[in-house]
């Protein structure tokens, strides 16, 4: 057993005849006896570092990972976790132990380089969500939806929550969760072809309207749909945005957002079979007194040399407690400062490129399925880089028999589409990491095992 | 020294923080049209033009312009911003209610396996086999750690837990028709709890402490009451101390029908010692990134798992990974019958989940048990070593850490906590947690943790006994307090943090 | 800065670069009896005393002491280590003759593939076939880049690549009955040239240089004769400068029936642009670990491949991997029919080569082309950035370096090569080499590599033309060069190199 | 393509223009015309990262890595080549880029980090060996070896070099290259029943005497035969160590070695197929100014603080030439740092235990081939952890044969042992990662394929 602690039997004898103790146990003396666990832990004994790496290896060995030609999975499922390129640099520096270990930054004087990151990673994200101001981190999309929308229903006064069902569906569930505490009133709004049919909804108040650009399902909403229907109820509009799309796509703070949010784990975070994924929140300048989490602004040290350091902590829960904008503390702090790496890797060109990679390979692909008669699409709005499809078999049953042909071939639609002409279809996501040969093979797999 | 000459455009090049205490500036002031470090795959995919892939109003007009370095420039980039930031790997950072203890470099070579970090979330169930297999063993080993019947793994950190488990909290009660409105909370508590009561729809009652620094046991009698859906503690409470009458106080509220809830942020002191079910607790979250090695990465990510007692079980958060009951395959998801719903899009941070299962096949029984022992030690031998510099306000034995007091040192030399963290970072170590608890006028608190050996805390104390002296010395002297302008060896020195928030510059666009 | 009061014993404990400078204690310091960080497998071999194992006359009658310390404090102690550590990673290291470039992180992964790795050296030839392909493709590359016939990956290093090339001549001269003796080497050397001479069993003839800083083909003349087995050549030579006479200097050196080595220890500048067996070489060795994607590694490890032109390759050593002929597997081992044997005890250093090879592939034929244009366009841009202020002894556009001296202003001011070198640390760049090439007084040899940019370049040359100014403004002044006495702002100041010769402790036990 | 030249078309010409250039090619203007490349270089276009990574996972397939179950071969070749464990610790820390991307410390001032490890490195080498002095590394245990005669020969002033038969034959095979240029004449002695044949060398002076300890075939030879044998001859002993052996064995410093080299990759390195590896030489006080390459001491900075610093570089071919101790200069630093804190790792109860735990698994072995009657030890000496098999089949054979069974079998004795009774006898090697059930199986996988 390998063990992390150094004291030997004789620091220990020493340090507990200096508190005048004959035993660890004593230190121990508050604890009521009658509680105290008798007998120990009921856990194996610990096992060497090599003994538990051959025991992962095996374990892990009952895991479809994916990976290119031979070496996992080909990946065609996305829906907010995407397969995106992870250069070696981006693993490089995000690995290195003084951003892995270091806590937040309490102390600015000896944390200057994770500040630093996040004040570019808070540059990144206004940029790409089009609105001034981000925050250094939520826990994940869901978080970040769940964050804006109490901001909304703050700035308001109203509970009335708008939830197009082009929204992620894992999303509103959690948004539905957190109401049951919050008392949000949600209301979720369907999707007509693809788009969300704002046109149903009634009423003349709100407190958000939340859309999603491009949507779960493939879509790329109108914002000023839902921008001039915000306005109408007097409602924050709440984007939740792809943020890969705005590398070709208008950025949502043009197109009337208050407040963007989404997952980045797209920027240099692997699949991680879903976490620690990195939660992004951005709002306009006059909502900075309501925003969530930690933010890092710049200022000057006592020489006046330039400084970070995290700022307006009035909002937050260890200062402001029960009236706090938001309960959140540990963040994803660490996934902020990849983005920051990933996002200086990519740069203007790279963020481009690989928005627009995603869109050929998703039109390519769509033209290949186009050809099969018995696929149809099942919906024509315009994409970006993901669609369904509408197959001969349930999409459960395709996405199970194509993992044996290699694939990870898609989402299946069903939990928050039930009732709906989405359900058991096949949603599709394409990055810049799938080849023609990739999308040939696969297209020809899909037929084999689906049109029977 | 002699400050070297530099020019303003020598910031665009390698200034080096071990040569130099010169700003590094940021990726955009590297800068330069045209430069790049990204390559992608080759595709064969024909390469459309943008307007013939997606109709040209919703493409944007113009480039998003993020920043255009060189591979190389980014690595100096970070590795220098790396090199002006603290950490557990170069010293002890002992923050107090944070366990800022070493991590095992193996745990972080776990969370790195391809099989593990490269599956996707949606992978169907009968291919994540393994995944599943992890994460009902790292619930079976949390449940025993906790005497608890079931947990949730999906919450992403510890405020998430609170949150999650004030929601089984009501779920519970709102399932037997008892609307209740109101959750306790001691007032030393930490800043979460009551910020979650809030967003769980409930309203804050702060009971204070009492001379021994414990929940007072009249204030809570004063504030129970049927309408009272639960108390949430921390036991160890926030000042280091147990709560001796933990079982009085379960009892209490148990018999107003009310739940306790037991903030397990920091785990460490009870691994093995006491379990939170067997005093009474009904819900615990745990921060797995404090106690079982995820390091804390600047600031997250992290992992909140909730355990709760059998009649709380049918309301955790769902589908939850179970041993299949089927046969078919190993593991399964499943729906509890009464779940409040997902709290995660997923499974929660898998990957620290990973970590943590890791860390408690390293250490086994045993091992976690010696780090609740040597936890304790390290804090008690700190504490004892201090004696008679520091305040020390409520004066027992302590758990995992301990809460001093700049009180006497602040009346008769100026000196104040926030002067103690930051004088102290020129001797080597990371300040403790400063002005928390709340209850403790200028309080240090101070969590060495199990990892730092007594040649360490023995050289923490020296510098903290050296820091009383000094001020003493020059305040005797009537010159002026060292620390009152420390640090000044740091890559920067005293920041300004009202002007930070009085002029808010928070991204680089907003300087200009 | 207020320097912290530390007590002798706080050395033990975490005091921490970035707070403090002061020194790091050994590993040793840290002992502590009983400490441990090791953990092994599991085995359930039966646990026999080691006097059931090996004859007790065998036995070490004490325990091999090595230190005692927790995994915790190896990694604080080597983490703390790394903070006082210039590297590329952290700025600019324009050391000449070094080609300190920044390495892609990808070239790392590919080193660390378990599948390349985790392979052991006598593996079967038909289970390494991925392993033979690099190894045969890289030859291929190496050779077309050099224009050579064939190569031999085994030598370690450049030096060993050397002794290698001089065996090689020799076998090539005996196996014609030729009893050669000699082998000319110009003055501008690097040592490991003279060195290997010596090792090949051959004497040294210097040439010298001529006034444009070329090899003295009247000098060379003269030492031309029947007894010379060959010339060793470094061209671009120390200088930076292309030799321009090397086509007459081939001609003389093979009329007398001697063979040209060229010394590619740097072969940045001509990738692409003119190839050694076009100049008329017949041997070359390459420093993979300059000019492809190796990382220095504080000194090592390296590779130094040795690429031969037709006649030479029946001599080189072997085995060696080659396409295989028969067909039953793709590549295989063949002993040149009369090879020199092993220079080394497997293939090389094979990661290293991985390394080149996955270099070579990124880059390709266009990539590396651009490094040899950047290489070379950012070490003139340089020198003529330093024209007037510091002299420029050989007056020529240069390759991929310069060498500039500090002789007048030694004159003027006082200052010599190594206070530039020492005052330029402070300013956040690494030092060019001092003191080479022999044949330039107060030589400084900067050679930028490709991966810097112009704002980089830009910023070391003001940094140089500071160090300049400084010196004069100081000289006019009379006040104490700064420069003389840097640096000061670095972890350790000047050290006294003499006492540690004098008096040699070069362990931790001569210490005492 | 990756670009890793940061030079954009505008700096470019703008650099030109300040050197009054049109061109690149102009930079090139004092190459003769007449030998300039035509036409580029006859290479492919550059890949992506990705696309060489893929690439690379494609090739990587076709070797057969060592491993545990499952996961690789299972490893018995050692001959200097070991399968030991290397914690994540040691991969941490040596992979952190200060190390990685550092030159030789020639400005002691900011080189602290690797002066220092070195430092570290030298003093484990001398404790290892029980010589004072050692080096700070070279390529590999071979070219320890020759520095090693070559600084004998320089000592002693005789080129007769004895050299046990039971020294690593590929070490030997190097010896005899590099002979060829310093003349040195080698004379092999003959190995009985294992151990070295002093008593057939003849003659009456000799510049150095090798021997292994314990040698190549697995035997623990006597030091004191060895040494008084080179006194006899006013020899240098000098002594190839298996450095793990030390955890249990007398050190050759003891035993009377005038210099001790080896290879030292099983201290953190991996087995890499052969390379990069680390050849440690330690020697004697009185031979420090004949030290090949590297040597790091202690001194003061100006304040008078400890500080490390290259030292007697006087011996070096950068200021002595031609009259160099040796031509060595890029050495296997990393390597060195890698073992520094792979022994830190290790500690005075690991080095015991993984050579004890070598000792025990071979010992355990030889039992288990010993109920085996077709199967013969090649020699009785007693052993440290590795041994030679005579099986029914060759040894070469053998090994093809249980690679299909996941084993890497051992090394076959061929070369080095031509016409003895070595000649395919089979070489096993054990480490501490080999377990009770590996061996049990390995055993019976041998006698499944040899014995028929
Ligand atoms: C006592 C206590 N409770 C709750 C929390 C909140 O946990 P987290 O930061 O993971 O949200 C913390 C940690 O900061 C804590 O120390
Ligand atoms: C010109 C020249 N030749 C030879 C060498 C020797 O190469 P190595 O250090 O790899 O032995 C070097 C490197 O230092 C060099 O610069």
């Amino acid at each position: 057993m390998p063990d992390f602690v150094p004291h030997t039997r004789e620091d220990m004898d020493r340090m507990l005849k200096f508190l005048g103790l004959n035993s660890t146990d004593e230190l121990f003396a508050s604890i009521p006896a009658a509680i105290r666990l008798a007998g120990g832990l009921d856990l194996e004994s610990g096992l060497s570092e090599a003994d538990v790496a051959v025991e992962l290896a095996t374990i892990g060995a009952a895991n479809l990972a994916t990976g290119t030609g031979g070496t996992g999975l080909v990946c065609f499922a996305g829906g907010g976790a995407y397969d995106h390129e992870v250069p070696a640099v981006t693993r490089a520096l995000a690995g290195r132990s003084e951003f892995v270990t270091a806590y937040t930054p309490y102390q600015p004087e000896v944390a200057q380089g994770v500040l630093e990151a996040l004040f570019e990673y808070q540059t990144f994200i206004s940029r790409i969500s089009g609105l001034p101001i981000s925050n250094s981190s939520l826990y994940d999309g869901s978080a970040a939806l769940v964050e804006a929308v109490n901001l909304a229903v703050a700035e308001t006064g109203s509970s009335r929550v708008l939830v197009s069902t082009g929204i992620h569906p894992r999303w509103r569930s959690v948004l539905a969760t957190f109401a049951k505490g919050t008392g949000h009133q949600i209301e979720a709004v369907r999707l007509i072809d693809g788009v969300t049919d704002w046109a149903s909804v009634t009423g003349n108040q709100a407190g958000c309207v939340v859309v999603g650009y491009p949507n779960y399902v493939g879509a790329i909403e109108s914002l000023a749909s839902a921008r001039s229907l915000a306005d109408r109820l007097g409602a924050l509009l709440v984007v939740c945005q792809d943020p890969v799309s705005a590398g070709l796509l208008k950025s949502p703070g043009t197109g009337g957002a208050d407040v963007v949010v989404g997952e980045a784990q797209a920027f240099g975070t692997s699949l991680s079979f879903g976490g620690p994924y990195l939660g992004f929140l951005a709002c306009a300048e006059r909502l900075v007194r309501r925003l969530p989490g930690r933010l890092v602004g710049e200022t000057v040290d006592l020489t006046g040399k330039r400084s970070y350091v995290t700022t307006l902590r009035a909002r937050e829960q260890d200062i402001r407690r029960e009236r706090a904008s938001s309960n959140v503390c540990t963040n994803e702090t660490l996934m902020a400062v990849t983005a920051a790496i990933q996002l200086g890797w990519l740069g203007t060109a790279g963020i481009r490129e690989i928005a627009i990679a995603g869109a050929r390979a998703a039109n390519y692909a769509r033209k290949r399925f186009a050809e099969i008669p018995e696929i149809q699409f099942a919906t024509a709005a315009p994409m970006f880089r993901e669609f369904t499809l509408r197959l001969p078999i349930a999409a459960s049953e395709t996405i199970d028999l194509l993992l044996e042909e290699g694939y990870l071939a898609g989402i299946a639609l069903k939990e928050g589409y039930e009732g709906t002409d989405l359900e058991e279809t096949l949603l599709l996501a394409f990055t810049e990491r799938r080849t023609k040969e990739e999308i040939d093979h696969f297209v020809a797999a899909v037929r084999k095992v689906a049109v029977r | 020294m002699t400050q070297p000459i530099l020019r303003p455009g020598a910031g665009r090049a390698s200034s080096a923080p071990l040569v130099g205490n010169e700003s590094e500036p940021t990726l955009f002031e590297f800068s330069s049209p045209g430069r790049r470090a990204f390559s992608l795959r080759t595709t064969a995919i024909p390469a459309l033009r943008a307007d013939e892939l997606i109709p040209a109003e919703h493409l944007r007009p113009d480039a998003l312009e993020l920043a255009e370095v060189s591979e190389r420039d980014l690595v100096g980039h970070f590795t220098r911003l790396a090199h002006r930031q603290y950490s557990v790997d170069l010293g002890a950072y002992p923050l107090g209610s944070c366990t800022m203890k070493y991590n095992p470099k193996s745990c972080d070579e776990a969370a790195a396996l391809r099989s593990f970090a490269s599956v996707h979330p949606t992978t169907p169930v009968h291919a994540v086999q393994g995944w599943l297999q992890v994460l009902v063993e790292l619930e079976e080993a949390l449940c025993k750690i906790t005497g608890m019947a079931a947990a949730t793994l999906q919450p992403a950190a510890g405020a998430a837990g609170e949150l999650t488990g004030l929601l089984l909290m009501r779920a519970y009660h709102e399932a037997r028709g008892d609307n209740r409105t109101r959750v306790i909370i001691p007032d030393s508590a930490h800043g979460t709890n009551p910020a979650s009561v809030t967003l769980g729809g409930y309203e804050v009652t702060t009971v204070g402490s009492d001379g021994r620094g414990f929940v007072n046991v009249d204030q809570l009698k004063g504030a129970l009451g049927p309408d009272v859906a639960g108390i949430m503690l921390t036991n160890p409470n926030t000042l280091g101390l147990f709560e001796e009458d933990i079982v009085e106080v379960a009892r209490l509220v148990h018999e107003v029908g009310g739940l306790l809830y037991y903030d397990g942020a920091n785990l460490n002191p009870i691994l093995g010692v006491v379990r939170p079910g067997d005093m009474g607790f009904d819900i615990v979250h745990m921060n797995l990134h404090k106690t079982f090695a995820t390091p804390h990465g600047g600031g997250g990510p992290g992992a909140g798992p909730v355990a709760v007692s059998p009649r709380l079980a049918d309301y955790l958060p769902g589908p939850r990974p179970v041993r299949d009951r089927s046969g078919s395959v190993g593991f399964s998801l499943e729906l509890p019958p009464h779940s409040i719903g997902r709290v995660h899009s997923y499974y929660g941070n898998a990957l620290v989940l990973l970590r943590a299962w890791t860390y408690i096949r390293l250490n086994g029984a045993d091992g976690l048990r010696r780090v609740a022992d040597m936890a304790v030690l390290n804090a008690n031998w700190l504490r004892e070593r201090l004696r008679g510099v520091y305040d020390f306000p409520y004066d027992r034995p302590v758990m995992h850490e301990c809460v001093i007091s700049v009180s006497t040192l602040k009346r008769t030399t100026g000196m104040r906590a926030l002067d103690v963290a930051k004088r102290l970072l020129e001797f080597g170590f990371h300040s403790p947690t400063v002005y928390f608890p709340l209850i403790v006028d200028e309080a240090l608190m101070i969590e060495p943790t199990e990892t730092e050996s007594p040649e360490t805390i023995a050289a923490l104390a020296d510098a903290l006994i050296d820091i009383a002296r000094e001020a003493e010395r020059e305040h005797a002297q009537g010159t002026q307090l060292t620390s009152s302008h420390a640090p000044t060896s740091t890559p920067v020195q005293r920041v300004d943090e009202a002007r930070a928030a009085r002029r808010l510059v928070s991204t680089y666009d907003a300087r200009h």
